[in-house]
Formats: C-alpha cells, sequence, structure tokens
C-alpha cells in the first residue's frame, strides 16, 4: 500500500504528559516521539532510528507496544495499522567472549 | 552443529507438551530455555488450573510444571536449561549460548514456544522502583519467595491480576485495592469474588494518576476515568502504597519469530505470527505454540503445544496421516472445550448479559467483584435444601468442571460442555465431605448448613492462608464484599491430601448469615 | 498530481539528498519508495564511516570535499545532530603483511593529496589506549571521522520533506517509461504513473531492475554485510577503526554504543530474497575479530546485530551519469559499501546532473558506458 | 521480607547464605538465588540511577526481559541482577548511567 507522506499536522499542541518517559532504556519521552511524528517518521521504525527508542540495552521489549501506541495516536490511526519493529538477534544481550567462543568451532 | 528432528525453544508448558508428543513419536528432541529451571511460568501459578481433567484441572501449575517435565524427560527429550536461544536463522538453525559459549543445532522442526512478557502502562512515576510488572511480583514471591512489598496496590483485574492478587494475600502482602480504567472486571467472577471477601476492594473506571516517592514508590493516586478515559476531576484517591503492580494483559514474545521472517500481522490482538491451524508459521516446519502464537491460558497452550509437535512429527515422518488425524482430531476437541465460555479467546472481551443457560450475568460481581447477596439463590449451584449441603456460586460460564468430579456421591451436574454452570442435585445427597470446596479452582463453592441447633448455621470455606486458625478459634464472619457481619467460631478445620493445600475452615454464625458469611477473618473489627 | 518536476526513486541518504539538494534549488520533486518506510535498505545499515582513507582514486576528491566542505556544517545545515565526529580513522595492522597493505593504502591516499601516513604500535597506543599488544602499526588518517547513518538518512528526509518534497512509501517502481524518446514517466507496482521533467535512480542494487525497463544494467552484485551494535558504555575513544584485512571496522557512537561491522567470507553467498538476514556465523566472527584487536571490549554486550545489502559495482565504484542513451535520466547506484561517507556530495552531484549543471566535481570516472570486455 | 513458609509452597527449603557487598557494605543472601532477590530481601530496591534524568530504577520484569535491574557487578554494568545467580564474594553497586564512576 503506497502512502504519500505530504501531510499537515497543523501545529504542535503540548500536551500535559508529554514528559511522561515511553522508552525507559533511552529515556525517550511521549513529547519526543509526538515531535518525531510530525517531523515525518510515519512508523516504528523510523521513530525507533530517529530517537533510538527500543533500541537500548532491552531492545524494545518493554516498550515497542508503548511507542506504537504514541505513534498511532499521532497518526490517527489504530495501532494495529502499525508494524511492530522487528527483532535482531542476539534474543538477549551477551557478552562478546561468549558469541567468540563457539564451541566446536576447530 | 549438532541436528535434531524437533527443536523447541522454551520449556514453558507449550515447549514441553510439544517435546513430550514429539518425542512420544519417536523424534529426537531437544528442548531450549533460558532459565534455569523449566517449566516457564507454570512454577508461578501456585492457583489450581480451570479446564477438565485432559486440561489437569484442579492441579495446580506448579505441579503441573513438574508432571510435564518428568513426561518429556521420560520420552527421552534433551532439556537445556540456562541455554538461552540467541537467534532463529535460515534453515532452522539456533544460536545457542551454553554458559560461556555458544553453540548451533538445526532443527529439522523447530516449535517457538517463548511465551509472552507483560504489558505495560505509563503515569507519572511509573519508572520508579516498586512499581512492577505482576508477573515480577509473582516471580519475586512464588520463586524467589522474598515479599516484592507490604503494602500493593494492583492495577488491572484480568485474571493475571486477580489472581496474582490472591497470591500477594498468600504471601502475607496487603492487597491495597484492584483498579481498572475498564468498567468490568475483565477476569473470572470467582477469581474476582475470592479478593472481595476478604475486604480488598474494586475501583473500576479507575486508573493511577501517579506513583508518588522520590526514590521508591510511597504512594499512589487513583481517580475515575470518563468515558474518554481521563480522570475526572475530584474524583482522586490516594492510597499509602510501597508497590504497584501491573496487570494490563501481555504481548507474544516474538522475536524469534521476527528475526528469522515469519509473517506477523495484528488484526486487533496483537503483533502475532501468522500461523496455520496445526501452529506452522509462514515459514516451513517452523512452529508458533502456546502464547506466542496468541495469548491465552496456560491449559490450551499444552494443547497448542502438543499439536504443533503432532504437525511436526506427522511432516518428518514419524506418524501417518491416519494417525495424525485421530490425534488432531483428540487435540483440537480439547482445545475447543476450553476456548468456549463468556471469557473465550473469540469473544475479545465482550461479556454477555445473561448465561447460556438465561440466567441474568451479576452485574455486581462484574462492577465490585462479588456478588450481591439477593442474587445468589437464582444460580443452578445454590439450592435451598435441610441439612449440608454446597453452596455453588458460580454463575459465569467458564470452561471448568473438577466440582463434578469431585462429589462422590454425584451430587454435581456439570452438562452440556464444560463451561455450563454447575447444577446441585439435591436428590443425590451431599454428605458434606468437602471435596467439592478443594476441588473448585475457583474457590466458589462453600457448604453450608443452615440449622446446626440453637439458631446456628455452619458455613464451610475453602482456606489457602497461613495461619491456619485453630478449632474453637474466634473471629469475624465477612460477607462476599468483605464486610465484618458478625462474631464467628471456627468449629473445624480440614487439611488432606486430598484437597491439595486448600484447608476447609468450618465457622459457626448465626443463622440469618448462613447464605451471607463467605470468610472467616481472626481480628476483631473495631 | 503525480506530476513534478524530478523523480527520485528510492528514499534512501542518497535519494534523499538529491532530493533535499533539488529542493534548496526550487524544483518540485517527488520521492517514490518501495518499502514501507524510508532509508530502510544500506543507509540506515552501515558502519558510519565517513572515511577518506582508503578510497578508490576516483572516489577520494569527492571524499575529501564532504570531509572539508559538507559533513562539518551538517547538521546545521539540516537541523539534527547527525552525530559527526572527525576524530580520525586507525586502520590496524597486526604482521609485516598487514603493514605493506597499509602502506600501499597510504601511498595511494597521500598521492591522491590525503594527508594519511603510517605509524608504528606507539603512536596508535597513544591515539587509542585500548589496542591489542599485537598490533604492530596502523594507516593514520587524522581528518577521517564518522556519523550516525540512520540520523543522516532521516536528517536527508525531514529536511527535504521540509523543502516542499513529495515522499511516497511503499511505492515499488517496476517501470521507466520513455516518452518521445525521454524517460519521463515512472510505473509503480500498483498501477499509478507518475511523470516528471527527469527522473532519477537511487535504489541501490534494486536499481538493477528498474534501468533494465529502459534498457539499462549496470554490472553490480548484492552484497549482504552485517553488523553488531553494543550495549553502551561510557566513552572510550572516537576514532573510526579499521583493520589492514578488513576483519571488522567500526566506532563507538555518541549515545556510547559501539558498531562494529566485520565479514565471515560467506557473504555474497547470501540469497537476495527481499530479506535482510543474518548468518549465524557473523555475529561470533565479527566478535572473534574485534577482541583480536581490542581485548578489553570483550566483556561489552552485543545487544543488536543486522544485515543489509549494499551494491557491489564489478569495479567497485559507483555510477553517477546521464546515459546518453536514455535522455531524461539520471542514474546513481553501484556505490559498492561506501556511499554513506560520501552521500552529501553525492546528492549534491546528482542534483546538478539531474538539473543540468556542470557538475561541482569531475564524474567522468563514474559514466554508465566506462563497462568494456575485459580483452 | 522473606518468606519462610507459604500456604501452598511449604517451608522454605534450606539454603546456603553467603556474604555478598552492596555498595560496599557486606549482606548476606542465598546461594544461587537472583542478585536482585537478595537486595529486595534486603531492602535495597534502588538499582541504579539512569543516564539521562537520573531517575531511580528496580525490579521491573523479574524475567530478565526488561533490563531496568541492572547494577554493576564484580565492576562489569549493566548485568541483569533479576537473572543473574548470586555468588559469594559477588561485589554488587548501583550503577549510575552506563556504568561510570559514581558522581
Amino acid at each position: 500500500m503506497s502512502v504519500d507522506r505530504t501531510r499537515d499536522f497543523g501545529g504542535y499542541v503540548p500536551a500535559a504528559d508529554d514528559e511522561l518517559v515511553i522508552c525507559r532504556c533511552e529515556e525517550v519521552t511521549k513529547g519526543e516521539i509526538r515531535r518525531a511524528v510530525r517531523d515525518g517518521m510515519f512508523n516504528v521504525h523510523e521513530v525507533r532510528r530517529f530517537l533510538r527508542c527500543g533500541m537500548g540495552l532491552c531492545q524494545g521489549q518493554t516498550c515497542a507496544r508503548l511507542v506504537r501506541a504514541v505513534v498511532a495516536r499521532e497518526l490517527g490511526v489504530p495501532p494495529s495499522a502499525l508494524a511492530e519493529a522487528t527483532g535482531r538477534a542476539p534474543a538477549r544481550p551477551t557478552e562478546m567472549y561468549v558469541f567468540a567462543n563457539e564451541e566446536g568451532l576447530a | 552443529m549438532t541436528r535434531y528432528d524437533v527443536i523447541v525453544v522454551g520449556a514453558g508448558p507449550a515447549g514441553l507438551s510439544a517435546a513430550a508428543e514429539a518425542a512420544a513419536a519417536g523424534a529426537r528432541v531437544a528442548v531450549f530455555d533460558e532459565n534455569a529451571k523449566p517449566g516457564g511460568q507454570l512454577f508461578k501459578q501456585i492457583h489450581k488450573f480451570f479446564g477438565a481433567k485432559e486440561h489437569k484441572a484442579k492441579i495446580r501449575g506448579v505441579n503441573i510444571g513438574a508432571e510435564l517435565l518428568a513426561e518429556a524427560e521420560g520420552l527421552g527429550v534433551t532439556v537445556f536449561l540456562n541455554a538461552p536461544v540467541m537467534g532463529l536463522y535460515k534453515d532452522r538453525e539456533v544460536l545457542v549460548r551454553h554458559a560461556d559459549a555458544v553453540r548451533r543445532y538445526k532443527g529439522d522442526a523447530v516449535v517457538v514456544a517463548t511465551g509472552a512478557s507483560e504489558n505495560m502502562l505509563t503515569f507519572p512515576g511509573w519508572t520508579l522502583p516498586g512499581v512492577t510488572g505482576a508477573g515480577a511480583a509473582q516471580t519475586m514471591m512464588n520463586i524467589n519467595r522474598v515479599k516484592p512489598g507490604h503494602r500493593v496496590l494492583m492495577l488491572g483485574s484480568g485474571n493475571v491480576g486477580l489472581v496474582v492478587g490472591f497470591q500477594l494475600l498468600q504471601a502475607g502482602c496487603e492487597l491495597a485495592a484492584v483498579v481498572d480504567a475498564a468498567p468490568r472486571v475483565g477476569g473470572y467472577g470467582v477469581h474476582a469474588a475470592k479478593l472481595a471477601r476478604t475486604g480488598v476492594p474494586f475501583y473500576l473506571s479507575h486508573t493511577v494518576v501517579r506513583a508518588e516517592g522520590t526514590d521508591r514508590v510511597t504512594g499512589v493516586v487513583v481517580g475515575q476515568v470518563d468515558d474518554t478515559w481521563n480522570v475526572i476531576p475530584g474524583t482522586e484517591k490516594r492510597f499509602d502504597v510501597d508497590t504497584i503492580c501491573i496487570a494490563v494483559g501481555l504481548s507474544s514474545s516474538t522475536q524469534l519469530l521476527k528475526m528469522a521472517g515469519c509473517a506477523l500481522r495484528d488484526d486487533g490482538a496483537g503483533w502475532l505470527p501468522v500461523c496455520a491451524d496445526d501452529g506452522e508459521t509462514s515459514m516451513a516446519r517452523v512452529y508458533a505454540a502456546g502464547d506466542v502464537s496468541g495469548i491465552e491460558e496456560a491449559s490450551s497452550a499444552m494443547i497448542e503445544g502438543r499439536i504443533a509437535g503432532a504437525a511436526a512429527v506427522r511432516k518428518l515422518g514419524f506418524v501417518t496421516e491416519e494417525a495424525l488425524a485421530v490425534r488432531m482430531a483428540e487435540l483440537e476437541s480439547a482445545l475447543e472445550s476450553l476456548r468456549g465460555g463468556m471469557f473465550a479467546p473469540g469473544r475479545r472481551g465482550k461479556i454477555p448479559d445473561k448465561t447460556d443457560e438465561g440466567l441474568p450475568i451479576s452485574a455486581s460481581l462484574l462492577s465490585r467483584g462479588y456478588l450481591d447477596d439477593a442474587e445468589v439463590d437464582q444460580y443452578p449451584g445454590v439450592k435451598k435444601t435441610a441439612g449440608i449441603r454446597p453452596v455453588i456460586e458460580c454463575t459465569q460460564n467458564i470452561p471448568c468442571n473438577p466440582c463434578r468430579d469431585a462429589c462422590p456421591k454425584g451430587c454435581i451436574k456439570v452438562e452440556g460442555g464444560i463451561v455450563s454452570l454447575p447444577v446441585y442435585d439435591e436428590k443425590a445427597g451431599c454428605a458434606g465431605c468437602g471435596l467439592c470446596v478443594a476441588a473448585c479452582s475457583g474457590q466458589s463453592i462453600f457448604l453450608v448448613d443452615d440449622d446446626t441447633g440453637g439458631g446456628a448455621a455452619e458455613v464451610t470455606i475453602p482456606y489457602e492462608f497461613l495461619p491456619l486458625p485453630g478449632e474453637g478459634e474466634r473471629g469475624v464472619a465477612l460477607s462476599r464484599s468483605g464486610a465484618a457481619l458478625c462474631p464467628a467460631e471456627v468449629v473445624g478445620v480440614k487439611q488432606s491430601p486430598a484437597y491439595d493445600k486448600t484447608a476447609l475452615v468450618t465457622f459457626r454464625v448465626p443463622q440469618e448469615f448462613a447464605m451471607k458469611a463467605r470468610f472467616w477473618r481472626k481480628e476483631a473489627v473495631v | 498530481m503525480n506530476t513534478s518536476d524530478v523523480i527520485v526513486i528510492g528514499a534512501g541518504a542518497i535519494g534523499s539528498a538529491t532530493a533535499y539538494y533539488l529542493a534548496r534549488r526550487g524544483l518540485k520533486v517527488t520521492v517514490l519508495e518501495k518499502d514501507g518506510c524510508v532509508g530502510v535498505g544500506g543507509s540506515s545499515r552501515n558502519g558510519g564511516g565517513v572515511r577518506q582513507s582508503g578510497r578508490h582514486p576516483a572516489e577520494l576528491p569527492l571524499a575529501m570535499y564532504g570531509v572539508k566542505h559538507m559533513w562539518p556544517n551538517l547538521s546545521e545545515e539540516l537541523g539534527v545532530d547527525v552525530e559527526y565526529y572527525q576524530k580520525g580513522n586507525l586502520r590496524l595492522g597486526k604482521t609485516e603483511a598487514h603493514m605493506g597493505i597499509l602502506r600501499g593504502l597510504t601511498e595511494s591516499c597521500v598521492a591522491g593529496g590525503l594527508d594519511m601516513r603510517l605509524i608504528d604500535f606507539k603512536e596508535a597506543k597513544e591515539i587509542c589506549p585500548y589496542l591489542s599488544e599485537e598490533i604492530v602499526g596502523a594507516g593514520w588518517c587524522p581528518t577521517d571521522g564518522h556519523a550516525n547513518p540512520m540520523l543522516v538518512t532521516l536528517a536527508y528526509y525531514r529536511a527535504a520533506r521540509q523543502n516542499g518534497v513529495r515522499y511516497v512509501s511503499g511505492a515499488e517502481v517496476t517501470e521507466l517509461r520513455k516518452v518521445r524518446g525521454r524517460v519521463s514517466e515512472v510505473v509503480t507496482a500498483n498501477g499509478d504513473v507518475y511523470s516528471a521533467g527527469r527522473v532519477a535512480v537511487t535504489a541501490g542494487y534494486d536499481s538493477r531492475k528498474i534501468l533494465s525497463s529502459v534498457g539499462l544494467d549496470v554490472p553490480m552484485s548484492p552484497l549482504l554485510m552485517e553488523c553488531i551494535v553494543t550495549e553502551e558504555a561510557p566513552h572510550m575513544f572516537w576514532q573510526m577503526l579499521g583493520t589492514a584485512m578488513a576483519d571488522f571496522y567500526g566506532h563507538q557512537s555518541k549515545h556510547g554504543s559501539f558498531v562494529f561491522g566485520g565479514t565471515h567470507g560467506y557473504e555474497a553467498y547470501a540469497a537476495y530474497d527481499g530479506g535482510a538476514r543474518g548468518a549465524s556465523v557473523a555475529v561470533p566472527s565479527t566478535c572473534r575479530a574485534i577482541i583480536g584487536y581490542f581485548p578489553v571490549l570483550r566483556t561489552l554486550k552485543v545487544v543488536r546485530s543486522w544485515a543489509g545489502w549494499l551494491d557491489e559495482c564489478v569495479d567497485h565504484i559507483p555510477v553517477m551519469d546521464n546515459p546518453e542513451e536514455t535522455p531524461g535520466l539520471t542514474v546513481g547506484c553501484g556505490f559498492s559499501g561506501h556511499g554513506f561517507g560520501i552521500s552529501p556530495v553525492v546528492g549534491t552531484l546528482l542534483a546538478d546532473l539531474v538539473v543540468g549543471d556542470a557538475p561541482l566535481l569531475d564524474v567522468s570516472k563514474f559514466k554508465y558506458d566506462r563497462f568494456k570486455a575485459k580483452i | 521480607m522473606r518468606l519462610t513458609n507459604h500456604p501452598i509452597l511449604g517451608e522454605a527449603e534450606a539454603r546456603r547464605e553467603v556474604t555478598f557487598t552492596f555498595d560496599g557494605r557486606a549482606m548476606t543472601g542465598f546461594e544461587g538465588e537472583p542478585v536482585a532477590a537478595a537486595l529486595k530481601a534486603a531492602g535495597v530496591v534502588v538499582h541504579r540511577y539512569t543516564k539521562k534524568n537520573r531517575s531511580p530504577r528496580g525490579v521491573f520484569c523479574a524475567i530478565g526481559r526488561c533490563t531496568d535491574c541492572v547494577m554493576t557487578v564484580n565492576g562489569r554494568p549493566n548485568v541483569r541482577t533479576c537473572v543473574t545467580p548470586l555468588e559469594d564474594g559477588m561485589a554488587v553497586a548501583t550503577q549510575y548511567g552506563a556504568g561510570e564512576e559514581a558522581k
């Protein structure tokens, strides 16, 4: 589905809860996410890359849904209309020396 | 590279079931789990499960976990613990951490049974120490055996919030309130009633306004919400708590499926893998089972695991198409019976006005967490007969029937599917053995004898707290809403292996309270 | 409404930079992006190097111009901190053979006018105190640096939008059409037709398929490169790092996390199937490489890894040209894994080509018709 | 805070007590239990202070997912205390930001 990104959001209306931390790891606030959407970040992937929300130590395991909800609300779509960020290995933070040590490696 | 017929990721209810099913057909199966103990969340589930015998009903989750593990290991499944799977790659390869090394494995089929993690809710102060997931509290008290806090507010009235709320009481914590933004209790009425009768207040259509504290939670302010979920000014209430538990649903842990490239979608129930009926994802021979494929109960996860395991071994040629068809029919019927009733996943939280039997659904139960005294008599488990009898305060269609199987006299009937309301058949005659009281996973069966002489009645309740009262101990009887009714003397305390740690406490009250008194508390009311 | 002055195909760093510079010149630009997300390809998936050292002689002037005139002001120009740090590039060697490679590379760069030299272990250790004792020496280019690829890409996108560029995402181009001999129509998978006076194709490896619709072919192949990202750590060093053998490359970001790319040797054989999924061998192999040069990093935790496709051109330098046989068309592809560091310059040059101005720098080495038979 | 007896789980099994330090203070816990559980039992709830806002954090998910409970353990920052088994002699410290020295 193609999406024309030409969109006038009107002026930014600050909200009382703009200061609320949404991504706990990277301490990204709701207001920052709302502004990023208005800056053209139209999905969670772009918002994530722009603000780092979901890119901290937990890799979005806590905030993925929350970020998606804020982005969806700002865009005026249901959250289910937006894909969640993809998963990346490793599933858990893991030391380099552990990865380096492949059992069975000659 | 080590090759297995079937690799299972996650040793929870779905994973262990999948592994057992596949191994029983002769497949070489490995299960990887990141935790030190297998069982997934089962070992935190110290309550008795719902369902029927085939779903391991009335057995506590913790014991089901042990049973499943024994079954899988008995069938030759290799369970690797402390073995987090780092990634799921091309050709069904997994990279697994073992201590300070990683190792690569391939499966001809892979079952991803990674479960779910808790959803969170944001409010000012939600990052303070003391705000935790309800599951975190459960882990602390039931696994680590450390009290999560002294006084707790539970945010969320779904089954997780209600069950964990009860477990907090069992661990000796105080539960200040159960709060939910929805206007109705989200979980089973019987779970809510267990809390309400101990005096826990329900604040529905309420949400957390803020958590207070600088370095840790010292209090919480809640307020009533309007139709647009905004707090109505002036409705704020403050509670002195050191812990706020969030129980607002779960999200599937789809990380591995996402990184492998499985298709996902959201049809309103969350971002979930697209699966065939047998759990196969968009990637050939990669299955998803249990909560990772859609949030349900552990009971259904176990069946989904078996379905995925059965489908996988069929694909790998371990069983015939005919054998698979027979097995699938069994499993699908077991799953279907669990998915019935008014809380069925297909209903998406829409609560009907009437039960399947045409009886009204108690509005009081939904809005306050307890049945109104005047409503009780209309349900088929409640009949006024002379002498001792069960009073079955089971008023919602939920998939459960251990009460029927428990009664040696056959005086409890659950007919026409396990979601039907239990019927007390007074003709069969109650012997007062109390097995039904202990068997009821919802703790909604009481024994009542309206006339034990001298204007007194006796009420027997299920009791899962410490310390147990002693015979002759005086206290107060509490109503369904937890209000003090009258002095009450304990006249009997029964424990039995058949009750599985649920004690039966019998107390004596004046006759007029026989159908009102539903809990007993030691301390006198001021 | 589907008419504009220029259509740019591909919303990566180069596509968006081109669109931005065109819009700054007053042109009405439409950018069509195949993915639902902008900057999802190699633009967001690279090590972030803003390097001049180690460049092909043809690219070196572009890289040097960018470092001198564009990167220092880019954050200010685009209104987003793109995390550009110009603290030098250390290219490390452990053996005499490695040093031989570095010597050749240094000589080539010096010949191109770059300030680069070989340094011994002692001097390298003064620049970055965390090096392994096994290191013999390094190639040192003090004016190299790094930036955040995701932010650069999105900053160009954001600035382009602010300058009136129309973006359509989820618009996969299936065909370029000539009208009266000029490439001026673009058809997307859902049948939409966009028309413009000029069309620029900056779609990475996918450019190949798009260009084939007007009978052009750039000899390039898709190559999967993989990177790892670590947990954030208190700041240790700001240099861009690499090795003579290209076992790994990377830097510590402003955030504190390290971003390292690596090679395991099988990248060229990954299936180009629409996804960009890493191989199980990639993270272990990259970790071993890094620990071999920076043992102190061994306890750092890897939190994420990712893979991205690059468009490896047969001679490892891009095509930037208005092919004579296809009037109306500007081609910018085949950046071979080093497009990010020159993306501001490339955007400027492609904008020059699109509007028909004399390019700011010589682009004759990047012509479309340079591919001749070997014998 | 320790649950020695429980209506369903019964008496706690005997476990080996070990000594560890929290910010230099000697404490005891049980060998093999999560570091976070030992701290909780000792009344410690603040595990770290964040980088940007310097806000306190503690146990949040308790199953190793959210990484909020990380601390500096034996000198290494970002250790998930809710899934890291306690060992005799462990040095556990409040983490500041990404693990820089306390300010």
